[in-house]
Order: structure tokens, then C-alpha cells, then sequence
């Protein structure tokens, strides 16, 4: 099991969930971050000061997969997030030791099925 | 040139068919004019009666959670508009209409074959005054019931508070029922809107429990803070404006300088009111407590409103700091040894005030009151009516609590509770696109969209 | 003593140069005191309108994402301002000075050169009274076009809308023009006002298209909710008590009894719209829509506008009730057959139920009206009105709105709505300090900060 | 049949024993009707007033962050209450009873001993309308000290200038004083009462220093966006609308037609800051910046209170839109110059503009304006009246503030504000559902909580 | 030292705080997300619109502890958080290569007791 | 590769994010989060009833770097983020296998530099 992390634009979200319920992956976590990197930020203008505005909207995902399909996911999450400008975020893939399904105590791959 | 107003012209032509109590046809009288600016002044008071649902759509919001934003909303939506709706159809009658022993009024239903009665205005200025009090008095209940209470069982409520229960009370203090023949004073309300508001509120909030988490496994409160405390301060400023119509209105004349003195001695009320309250918290939790401070403001002015007239600005200070005090003291009393959960504090606002209003007019009324060396007659007659209106709302709101029950369930189920109603009942989010959880069609937008343009 | 106010005396002094209308110059007369009733009245209901503009911002922010708030908010205030501005400047010239044909008025620009006209009350306070009203057209367009306009297009059609495109609307039905001499019934603006609003929105929406993400790939609908719903009570409940004054103030006169009459007409029409559209979309969907109970409201607001002063309360439930059912139609008609994308609903209130009041006077009136034996003669000039003006408007706005395209484009990019127009238009956020991404400056102190003090 | 309030009736005729100005004991005259026209206009007026501290809770909160929202919603209801209190116990001697010497009124405290005075309107509603005009020269001061003072230092603050520098200045301009006798002409305030709050804020800001993290290392200003600009926009508006009252309600008198004529100056003055800062910023940065524009909105108000009964409506645009270009220009002199940190522009709005507003009437007063031909004398005595008003409050804030510092302290602890007012000084939360912190009995319910039902 | 990341429903989040400070963990990080997985979503209805709302309120929870921590933190999670109905989230369990307490700079297990 | 992640108190991150990008790294995610831990909650107070705020604002950093560059990162963020009082919060360190730019396909140490 590998747990797959994306950082990837808000906009794509929708696309992205659909194109892997596809694949057959619907278990996923989501939660709004605030990411900085190459992309530069907007100025900002208020009460007549500018300011940068250099924390940027971005959507994190979180899926816990098999290892057998690692490589499917980051090719769909690239594919469908990918618009080619700077800014469309990275996918970080990182090791995992077990998972469990609460309601049921499976464990491993189970957990995640 | 004359700007010529064909259709304006064409309309009120049409209207003049209709009675009218004495308005100028034929150049304006002093008495046309009187009439006109007791007409204006009691149409503008109740325009501000009518933004105090505002006021409590925002308080009762603001001052529960987020989760169940909508459900509370559409309470408030229905709520006026019920209110505005049956008093029209069978409120009216039963209040101002005729009268059967002194108890119940009988005729002007849907505002038919009342052409004789005088009310000093135009009728339909009376009765608009009128029906926007009737759902003042209704709005209360949902904000005690929030959070648990099930939209069908409260609609059918609010139609049975507006189209019954409050106007016999109105009847009996304001239509010439027996209270009024006993001289109970009750001016603008504190006993005869905010009680009945209130113990149907506390009767409705005892009968549907707490709220899940109010009280823990050991019986302890816990704090369950409301969501939004800028709109419940909000809130609060527009029921203190609509306060403004709600008590000076109630002279119905526009041509008495009463109406400055009341205004005074409701300024001043709901300032004392204030300024305990925050004197009270600060001193008891070494904190001022904003959610009670709120609710002191309204505890003066609720307190106030029964004697707006009666008595002195300085009387009104009493009164007001007094009601600030009360206050804190009745929610503690409610939370933590009566173990009634209220949310937003309506019951101790609207009841314990009303009431304690209702009776300081038996004291601080500059004629009649025990502290102007009135004796204490009127206080008597003031008890009487309160505890008259507590024990014929408590009983009608139990029943009728108890049917709804028995109907359609009171409460809904402990998921739909926890989810939150706006989920479960509405199957909408008050704040739909600060989550995620729109979804597929929420905050953001797919790039499948980017083509359908 | 007398306190003596040597500056207001002075002013006031310096004032009696300019003409007053009858206004008591030694001691008060019937006649002065009956004219300043009409002037108090007249204003007050202006200010009660000017409310509204708080409401209408509530609602268009309240209803469209929290990315596109600033924007709205920014829409909103210009619109009221810029509106004030051209009335005065051009708008109460061509909607009630002189007449050219039945068509345009032709003199008053700037309010200069009116000194012969009467309008019954101080020129000022009629004007002022108007000038509110037109801003109410004009900002109908910017909750329709909402999430995806320029703000420089939007600036742009609302000066042609108030300085021109409704000004001359005003003058055929209020003005003295060729509506209003076919006896064309508009109490209060249901076709003048909410009309012209709405089929500029419809031309609006129409040309700039859909929101990107509302319409699938497969053409399917989407729900785009809006961020702040207690906002958008809140609006609507601004809206309804605005409306105390758009309607009986229409009397431009405080010294008839019809105000009473219309302030009653209008509670009862927006209580039924709010109840039927509660039961209608209960009864289809299994749950209350709060997003468009509210609009109901509305939709029984705008829908009473027309007949206010001209139905009996009774007709007023049905008018009420029969457009908070239209209202749901409409909106479903425009989301999935017409596909015009109208994020707040404003089309389907103003339109389609200015529309149907409009119409509903020549049914309902109780002097003329089809149901009350009146023939259809009130109907067929019903009808041509709203044909008329649907026309003009129509046509008007498609040119201007062409032109304006032709000239600074009317909608942003791609990029720029998807990023929401208060980041790409404003660099500014609406709620700057509930994200992360203020950085440097924003909901975060650095430690830096605790030098400088 | 006959209704008969009986309640109503005895409180009223107990009523009739306090002194009444002239109202109609049997039958209106021409006399009754105008002072009763006059009391309803000037109530009215005062509710508007009233409003506006609404007005000023949203557009603090919503300017400031949300850390500290309870904190300054807190000031607000406690500004309003005590202003009145105080106003009732010594302002209104000191503004309007007696004469020491042209600069201190002597008689009246707590409204007794002036039954021998004449206001024009029953005295309460005299008292009324000064009432809230008193506490809005307080409340200007709380936006611009907002999220670093201490409460209790805040608190004092609101009683000095209540009950004693505010009132000072009153007398001097509308009570018979010194600058009354000069000619000074400040019809509702500009001076009077937004400078007094205005240079009050600007002494209070001066000595409690910038919120942390305001000036970087470098001294570079950091923008420190607001938590909820919907809330500052609705709050903006709120006041406009108040203006209404302030403005027109000044006249003190409803059978003038004045009152139009200064609805019609206001909202032209109004329209015009707004224009014509969206247009100076949008120029300068490129952006419209809400913000600053709806400050602009408040810059045209606080421009016109002084000439709004004395300029003409051209005159009025042009003020309102020159107010509206020093607004922008004088926020960042204050910010970047100046460096005094004013979160909210307080002291821009209500004291740069206030001042402008004030010197304009010596130059727009169609009689005795410099631009009309009537010399500089009406200009100099602006002047002298604008450096005296500013002399008097300056000193004494800063002796009231230097004094409140010595006993209570002005700011909080560096570990309060960066933690947030509302934590430190309250322990509550103004989104406590918002996030989790609420903890243990916060957004979620415990399942424990499930079994106490 | 392991990282424990359970996903569960915000209504237990009191009840795990609670027994997790019993058995002598208080140390821990929450966050708010949204899921989405087996649990079937609510109909969501909007101006007439109905919408599938398929990401669900979940807390994210994170603990850092030493392994011998990991089975019994895993138990009360598990054994708090069921309720049996779908929908009662996820545990997953990473390895982890250091902590170290920024107060202090303790690095290792230190940083976390 | 490693990924760094710190929790820190939300008026530190500025100074924290100034510093890193002095030292060269400027890409970074950042959320908002709720701690608990030593550090001892605000007393509540709410319509009279007193509680306890245990959750207090925290802010997460997620960093991926590379492994070189990890000591110096930790060395940063703990030098900058600290104050001494309880409550500064914690950096933990895990192992990634990979990380993948979704906008150029780049894998491993070139996605993130
Ligand atoms: N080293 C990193 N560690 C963690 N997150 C990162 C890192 N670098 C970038 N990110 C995240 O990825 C997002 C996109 O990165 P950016 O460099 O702007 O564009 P791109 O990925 O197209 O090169 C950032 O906003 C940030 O959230
Ligand atoms: N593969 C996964 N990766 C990450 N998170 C997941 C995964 N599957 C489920 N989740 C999370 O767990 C939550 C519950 O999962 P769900 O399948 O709905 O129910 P259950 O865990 O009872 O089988 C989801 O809402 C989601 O947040
Ligand atoms: N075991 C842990 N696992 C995950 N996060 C933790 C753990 N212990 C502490 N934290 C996080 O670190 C923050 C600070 O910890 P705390 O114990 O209060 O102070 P300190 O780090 O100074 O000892 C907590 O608020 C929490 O967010």
C-alpha cells in the first residue's frame, strides 16, 4: 500500500475524482490547503497598500491504494491536472505500514477495498 | 405644465369606493390631518415592527450553529408569513372582533363585516399594526426549539399560536376582554407578545428535550456557542430599532407627545439593560459576556415595554438594570437547575423579563405604582394577568405541543441532529461554498465546464 | 430660557429663498400641515427604498460564491450612486419634464428650468423619491449577470439604463406618456420598475452566457450554490421592508387612507408567495428550498406592485400566491430550457412575476378587473403595456449591451472566473482573513511586528 | 362597536399630567397637527439615527479581524448604552441647558429643572434625537483603536466623551455658545460631532500605537486585510441610510421643506464620494478598491452634514466628490506619513472629510459662500470654528487618554493581541463553530451527549 | 515512532480526545476534511437543482507515537469511532524517521512525550 | 527526498517562510489546523458557562526537500518558530518514495526544485 498525496488546482478537483471513479478508485480524502512555489502570487490591494498575495488556493488529495496501482493514479491525476502552466501542483507518494477500516477492523489492503 | 398621474388618479378614484375613516375629501381638515399622521405614524411603526424578524432570524442564526443555519431561516420565513396570513383570517376576529364574555372575540373573520367597528385609523392601518405584533409573538418559539424541532411540527405550531392562542390574549388586554376591565396595564406587550412567546417557547423547548450534547453523561452544561456572533449583534441592533415602532407605535396616535416620552424611556431601558448585564458578567466570570450582554439589551427592553408610558425615564433606568440582571441569572436558573435547553435564551428574554416587566409596572408606574404611593392594587391586578397568561399559554401550548406530537413527532431523529438539519431537512448548506462538500457542483468548477460556454 | 439655534435659524433663513410649495411661512394652515405630511411620508418611503440597496447586495452576494463577493458588493454600491447621479442629471428630464410625443420628456436636466411644474410635494422630495427607484431597475441586472461580467461593461449599461433606457419607460406609464393615457395601471412599478430591471437582465445574461461549470458536458444543469445564506435572508427580509416604502410611499401622498390599504395588500401578497412557494417545493422536491422560498417572497412582492392599490386583500393572497408558484417554474424554465444562467433568480422575480402583476390587475382589480365583472378591456391594456415595454427594453438593452461588448468586452477571462473577479478584478478578498492566502500581511502577526510597536 | 382600550386609555390619561407642548387636549388645531408633525418627523429621524450604530458594529467588524470581533462588537453595544445613560445624566445640561458664559451649559442633569424650556418639539423627543447623535461621536472612536485596547481603558474613554467633551463642543454650535453667536455654521454635525469622534480617535490611535505587525522592520506599511467585507459593505449602508435621519432629522422640524432639499443634497453627496473614489483608486492602482470606495461613501456623507441645508445639489456633488478624493489620499498619509494605524479610517472619513465638509460651507453656501459671491467671512469663521473644535478635543483626549493610561492602562499585552481580543479578553469566539477549537462542546457533539436526552 | 492518521466522523472526535487522554495521549493534531468513499452521499437541492453531495464532513486525525503506542492507539480509535454503519473512516499508520520538539530541539521520542 | 512537516503557531509562519526562502526553498503547503498537547487551553466562556478551549490554533507545514537539505530546514524552522513557551509546536520527518511536478511529468529530486 502506498498512500498517494496530490497537491493539485481547486478547478480540477471534479475532473480528477471522475476520471479516477472511473478507474474504480472512489475512497479519497480532501481538504483545502494554501501552497507557494513557483507560481507567483497575485497583488493584492487593500485600503491603497499592495501586497503580495503568495499563498495560493490548492486542493489536497489523499488516497491510500494498493501498490499495484500507484502508477495508474499519478498518471490519471497528472493527466486530468496537468494544464501546463506553472502552478499545477506535484504528487508526492509515500510508504505506508497498514491501514484499518474502522467499522470493520479489516486491515491491509482489505481496509481499503 | 401639471405632471398628470392617469393611472395613480384611475386607482385612488377606484379606492375612494372603499371606506375611509374621515380622510379629506375635499381639502384637508385638522381632523383629516390628525388622522393622516396618526395613519403615518402607525404604518411606519409597523414597518419597524416588521424588520424586528429580521432581528430574530439573526439572533436565532447567529446564535446557534452553522449546521442548522437553513433549518432556522425557513422557520423565520414562515413564521411572519403565517402569522400574517392567519391573523388575517381568524386572529383579527378572535382579538379585536366583537366579544363573547369578555374571553374571545367573534367577528371580522378575513377582515368581513367589521365596517363598524372604530378603531381611530384606517382599519387595514390597525390591523397591520396589529399583525405584525401576532408574529413577534410566534417567532419566539423557534428560536427556544432550535436546533432539534422538526419544520412540520413548528409550522403546525406557529399556526396554532397565531391563529389562537395569542389573540385571545390580545383579546383580553387589548380588545376589551376581562383583563382590560380589571385595568391590567400592559402597553405594548411585555406580558401580552413576549410572555405568550415565551412559556409556549418553554413549554415547546421542555417537551422536544435538549439538544443532543447540551448536557453531558454526569448532567453537566456544555457551552454549544453559536456560529456567527456578528449576526446575532446584528440581530439584536434591528430588534432594538424595531423596538422603536413596537412601543411608541402602540399609542396608535401620532398626535401625542407620549410618543417622545416612551421612545426615551425605551432608549434608556435597553442602554441600563446593556450596560448590567456587561457590569453583572464582567464582575461574576471576570469577563463581559457578549451572548448575555446581547440578550440584556433585550431583557430591558422587553422588560420596559409594558410600562413604556407608565413611568419615569429615571423609573425606566430601574427597570431596564434590573431586567439586565435578571437576565444572566434566569438563563443560569434555565441551564443549569431547570435543565431546559433554550439556545438563544428566548424564555428568559421574553418570559422571565416579560413578566418581571409586566409587574414593575405595579411598581415604578408613576400613577398607581407601590413606589409612587399607589398601593398596591395595581400590582395586584398586574400579578393576576400575569399568571392569567402564563397558565392559559402553558396549557394551550402543551396541548397543542402534545397533539403535534402525537401527529407528526416533535423531534427529529438523533442522525438528522447530528448531520444538521440543513442536511437532513433541506438538503442544503447555509455556507455551501466554503466546504468541499458541494461537491460535484460546489465551489469549484470542473474544466468539463470550461466547454459549455 | 429659550434655546435659540443661531446656525440652523440662519440657514433655514437663507433657504426661504428657495421656492418652497406652500409651505407655512406664518403659523400652520390645513393645507401646509396636509402638504407636510405628504413630504414626511414621501421621504421616509424614499428611505425605505434606499434600504433596499442594502437588501438587493445581500441577496446577489449572499447567492453567488464567496470569490465573486467583492465584485458584487463593488457592483452594488456604484449602482446606487451612479444611478442618483444620472436621474439627476438626465433621468428626471426625460421621465417626467415636458413631453415630446408621449413618448420622452425633453426639460429638467439637472433639475434646472422646472420651476412650473407641480409634482403635489417639494420637487426635491419628489425627485429623490424617483432617483431611489431607478437605481432599484438598474441594480436587478447586476445579480443576474453576476460571477462572470466586467465591471467596466456593468458600469457601462447601468448609465445607459438610468439615464436612459428606463427613464423614458417611467415617462409613457408615470409621466404623463402614451401608456398612461390608455389608462395602463402600474401602481408601483411591477412592469416600470421591475421589468425594465429584469429584461435588461435577461438580454444581459443572455449575451455574456452561462457561468463557466453550470451547464455539464452533457448539457446538464449544476447547482452552484451560494456561499452565505443567512446573507441573503437577511437581503430579503431588507428587500420586503424596503418595500413598505416602494409601495405606499407610490401614493406620493401620507394623507389618504390607501396607504393603509397598500401597506396591507403588500404583507399579505409576499406572505403567500413566501407560503406557496414553502408548499410547492415541499410537496415536488420532499424538502423546503430556502434559496427559493425567499425568492417567493420576492416574487409575491413584485407580483402585488402592479395592483397594490388596486386589489382587495383577498386578491392580493392569490396574487402572492399564484407568483410564488410561478417563481419556481420560471427558474426551472430558465435553468433547463432556456438555459440562461441567472445565479440569483432575478429574471424569474422581476420578470416573470412583474409580468404576471402586472396582468393580474386587469383580473383582479377590484374596479375594472376581469374577475370582478370588469370585462377584459383593463386586460388587453395590461397586456400591451408589458408587450410594450418588454420590447423597448428588450431591444435597448441588446444594442447597449452589443455596444458595450464591441467596446470594453463584456465578460472576463477564463482564467479570471475561474480564479473569481475579486483576486483578477479587485485584488482583494471578501473574507481576507479566514484564508492563508493574505501571506505576508494577512490573519498572521509575524514576529517582525512585534519591533515596530 | 366601539373598541375600547381600556389599558391604553388610563396610561394615557395619567400621561396627560406631564407637561405636554401644546398638544391637542380636545380636538386638533392647525398648531396641534404641526407640533405633532414635527415630533413624529424628528423620532423618525432619531431611529435612523439610531441605526447607524449598526452601521458602525459591521463596518468595525467587518474591518478588523476575526480574532477580535467579539472585542469590538462588545464596544459598540456598550457605546450606544452608555452614550445615552450619559447623555440623560450630564451631556444634555451641558449641550442645551443654561449658558456659562458661552461655553458651558449649567442646568439639566438627569432632565430635571428645564421645564421652563422650549425646544420647539416635546422636550423627550428633543432629547431623544441628541441622545443618539452623542453616542455616534463616541463610537467613531472605537473602529480606529480597535484590536489592541484594552476594554476598560475603551470603556472610560466612552464615559469622558459622553458625558463631557462632546457636549462641550454642542453647546458651543447648537446650544447658544460662543461659535453659535459667531455665525458658525455646522448644520448636523460635520464638526460637531464627526471631528469631535474623529480627533479623539486620532489622539486615541496616536498614544496606544500600531497593531503589531502593521509597520514592518523597515517601517514598510503591511495590509491587514478585514475578516468580512460583506459585513463592512451592509454596515456602509446602514449608515448612509441612518444619514437620513441625521441629516434631515436636524432640521428638527417635519413642516419645512428643507427636508427635502437635505435628503436630496445627502444622497447626492453620497453618490458622488463613491463615484469618485472608485474612480481615483481605480485610477491610481488600476483596481477599484471596495475598501477605500466604501469609505467614500461615508467621505461624501461626513462632507455634506455641515452645508447639507445650505449648499445647492451641484454644490453637493461637488463636495461629496471632492471628500471622496481627499478620502484615499488621507488614508495614506495617515498610514504611510503619519504612520498612525487606523484599521477602520476613522479618522480620514469623520475628521479629514469633517473638516473639509465644515470649511465648504464657507465656500458652497449659496448665501455667504466665497464661490457665490459672499466674501470670506463665512469661510474665516469655518476655520476658527474647525481649529477651535479641534484644539478643545484634541486636549482633552489626551488628557482623558494619558489619565485612563495611568489608571487601567490603554493596551493589552503583546501575547492578548497576537492571540486575538477575543480569546484574551472575552473567552469567546465570534466563529465558534467555524473552526474546532470550541472543542470539547464546539461544532461536534459527542456521542456521551446522546444518551442525556 | 509511528504516525497514526485516522479519518473519522466529527461526531466521535470528543469521545476519541477523551479516551485516547485516558489511556495517556494528549498530544495531537486535528484537522477538518471532507471524504468520500463507500458511504452514500446526501441529495443535495438547490433552486430547484437536486446535486449528489459526495464529500463528507470527516476530522483527520494525526498522532505521532512511539511504536509500542501504535496497537493500543489503534484500539481505541477503532473501538470509539465504530459505530457500524458505513462511513466510520480509516487509520492508517506511517513510519516515520524523526520528531523533534521545536521548544526544546528534543529530538526522538523525547519530542513527543 | 523527505518530507518536513512542522506544526507551529499560526504568527510564526511568516518569519518562518521569509527565513526558508533566504535559505533558497520556496515551495511549501501550508494549513490550517487545531493542536492539542502541554500546552494548556483558554478557559471559555459562553452565555455564562464556562468550558475548556482545548484546540488552539495551529498552523501545518508540509515541505518536501531534499534529503541534503533536511538538517537545515529543521535547523530553521526551530530556530525561527521558537519562543520557549510551551506550545511551539513539533517537526516531524518522514521517508517519500516519490514526488512527480504534475506539470512537466518531472520525477524525484527535479519535481521539486
Ligand atoms: N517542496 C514542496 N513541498 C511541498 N509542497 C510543494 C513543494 N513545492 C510545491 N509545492 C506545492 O505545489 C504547488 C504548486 O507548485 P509550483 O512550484 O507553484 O508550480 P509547479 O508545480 O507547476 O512547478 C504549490 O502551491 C505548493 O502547494
Ligand atoms: N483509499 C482511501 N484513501 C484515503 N482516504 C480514504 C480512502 N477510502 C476512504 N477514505 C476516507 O475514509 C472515509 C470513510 O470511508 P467509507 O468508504 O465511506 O466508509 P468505511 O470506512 O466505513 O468503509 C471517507 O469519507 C474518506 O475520507
Ligand atoms: N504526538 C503528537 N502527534 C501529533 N501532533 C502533536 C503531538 N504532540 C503535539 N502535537 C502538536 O504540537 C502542538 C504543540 O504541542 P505542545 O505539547 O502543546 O507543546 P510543545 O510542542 O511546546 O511541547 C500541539 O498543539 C499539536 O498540534
Amino acid at each position: 500500500m502506498k498512500k498517494i498525496e496530490a497537491i493539485i488546482r481547486p478547478t480540477v478537483l471534479e475532473d480528477i475524482k471522475e476520471a479516477l471513479g472511473e478507474y474504480g478508485i472512489h475512497g479519497m480524502t480532501v481538504s483545502e490547503v494554501a501552497g507557494c512555489g513557483l507560481q507567483k502570487g497575485r497583488v493584492g490591494i487593500y485600503r491603497g497598500s499592495k501586497f503580495n498575495i503568495n499563498l495560493l488556493h490548492k486542493v489536497k488529495l489523499e488516497l491510500v491504494t494498493t501498490d499495484n496501482q500507484v502508477n495508474e493514479v499519478v498518471e490519471i491525476i497528472s493527466k486530468v491536472g496537468r494544464s501546463g502552466e506553472i502552478g499545477d501542483g506535484k504528487i508526492f507518494i509515500y510508504p505506508l505500514e497498514n491501514a484499518i477500516r474502522i467499522r470493520t477492523g479489516d486491515e491491509g489492503d482489505d481496509a481499503i477495498s | 405644465m401639471n405632471i398628470k398621474y392617469f393611472c395613480l388618479l384611475s386607482i385612488l378614484g377606484g379606492l375612494l369606493l372603499f371606506p375611509t375613516v374621515g380622510f379629506a375629501a375635499d381639502g384637508p381638515t385638522a381632523e383629516s390631518n390628525a388622522l393622516a399622521i396618526n395613519t403615518v405614524w402607525v404604518l411606519i411603526a409597523g414597518f419597524l415592527v416588521f424588520i424586528m424578524h429580521a432581528g430574530f432570524a439573526l439572533v436565532e442564526s447567529g446564535f446557534t450553529r452553522a449546521k442548522n443555519t437553513v433549518n432556522i431561516l425557513t422557520k423565520n420565513m414562515m413564521t411572519i408569513s403565517l402569522g400574517a396570513l392567519l391573523f388575517f383570517a381568524t386572529g383579527f376576529a378572535i382579538a379585536f372582533g366583537g366579544d363573547v364574555g369578555g374571553f374571545i372575540g367573534n367577528k371580522g373573520f378575513f377582515l368581513t363585516n367589521i365596517s363598524d367597528m372604530d378603531f381611530g385609523i384606517p382599519m387595514y392601518g390597525f390591523w397591520f399594526f396589529q399583525a405584525v405584533f401576532c408574529a413577534t409573538a410566534a417567532t419566539i418559539v423557534s428560536g427556544a426549539v432550535a436546533e432539534r424541532t422538526k419544520l412540520s411540527a413548528y409550522f403546525l405550531f406557529t399556526v396554532i399560536i397565531t391563529a389562537f392562542i395569542y389573540p385571545v390574549v390580545v383579546h383580553w388586554v387589548w380588545g376589551g376582554g376581562w383583563l382590560a376591565t380589571r385595568g391590567f396595564t400592559d402597553f405594548a406587550g411585555s406580558t401580552v407578545v413576549h410572555s405568550v412567546g415565551a412559556w409556549s417557547a418553554l413549554v415547546g423547548a421542555y417537551l422536544v428535550g435538549a439538544r443532543l450534547g447540551k448536557y453531558g453523561k454526569d448532567g453537566k452544561v456544555r457551552a454549544i456557542p453559536g456560529h456567527n456572533i456578528p449576526l446575532g449583534t446584528l440581530g439584536t441592533l434591528l430588534l432594538w430599532f424595531g423596538w422603536f415602532g413596537f412601543n411608541p407605535g402602540s399609542t396608535l396616535s401620532g398626535t401625542t407627545s407620549d410618543i417622545a416620552w416612551i421612545a426615551t424611556t425605551t432608549m434608556l431601558a435597553a442602554s441600563a439593560g446593556t450596560v448590567s448585564t456587561t457590569l453583572f458578567t464582567w464582575a461574576k466570570h471576570g469577563k463581559p459576556d457578549l451572548a448575555l450582554i446581547l440578550n440584556g439589551a433585550l431583557a430591558g427592553l422587553v422588560g420596559i415595554t409594558a410600562g413604556t408610558a407608565a413611568v419615569t425615564p429615571v423609573g425606566a433606568i430601574f427597570i431596564g438594570a434590573i431586567a439586565g440582571i435578571l437576565l444572566p441569572i434566569s438563563v443560569d436558573l434555565f441551564d443549569r437547575v431547570i435543565k431546559i435547553d433554550d439556545p438563544v435564551g428566548a424564555i428568559s428574554v421574553h418570559g422571565t423579563c416579560g413578566a418581571f416587566g409586566t409587574l414593575a409596572v405595579g411598581l415604578f408606574a408613576h400613577e398607581g405604582g407601590l413606589f409612587y404611593g399607589g398601593g398596591a392594587s395595581l400590582l395586584i391586578t398586574q400579578i393576576i394577568g400575569v399568571v392569567a397568561v402564563f397558565i392559559w399559554t402553558g396549557v394551550c401550548a402543551f396541548v397543542a405541543f402534545k397533539l403535534i406530537d402525537a401527529i407528526v413527532g416533535l423531534r427529529v431523529s438523533q442522525e438528522e441532529e447530528l448531520e444538521g438539519l440543513d442536511l437532513s431537512e433541506h438538503g442544503m448548506e447555509a455556507y455551501g461554498d466554503f466546504t468541499l462538500k458541494a461537491g460535484e457542483i460546489g465551489g469549484f468548477n470542473s474544466r468539463a465546464g470550461k466547454i459549455s460556454t
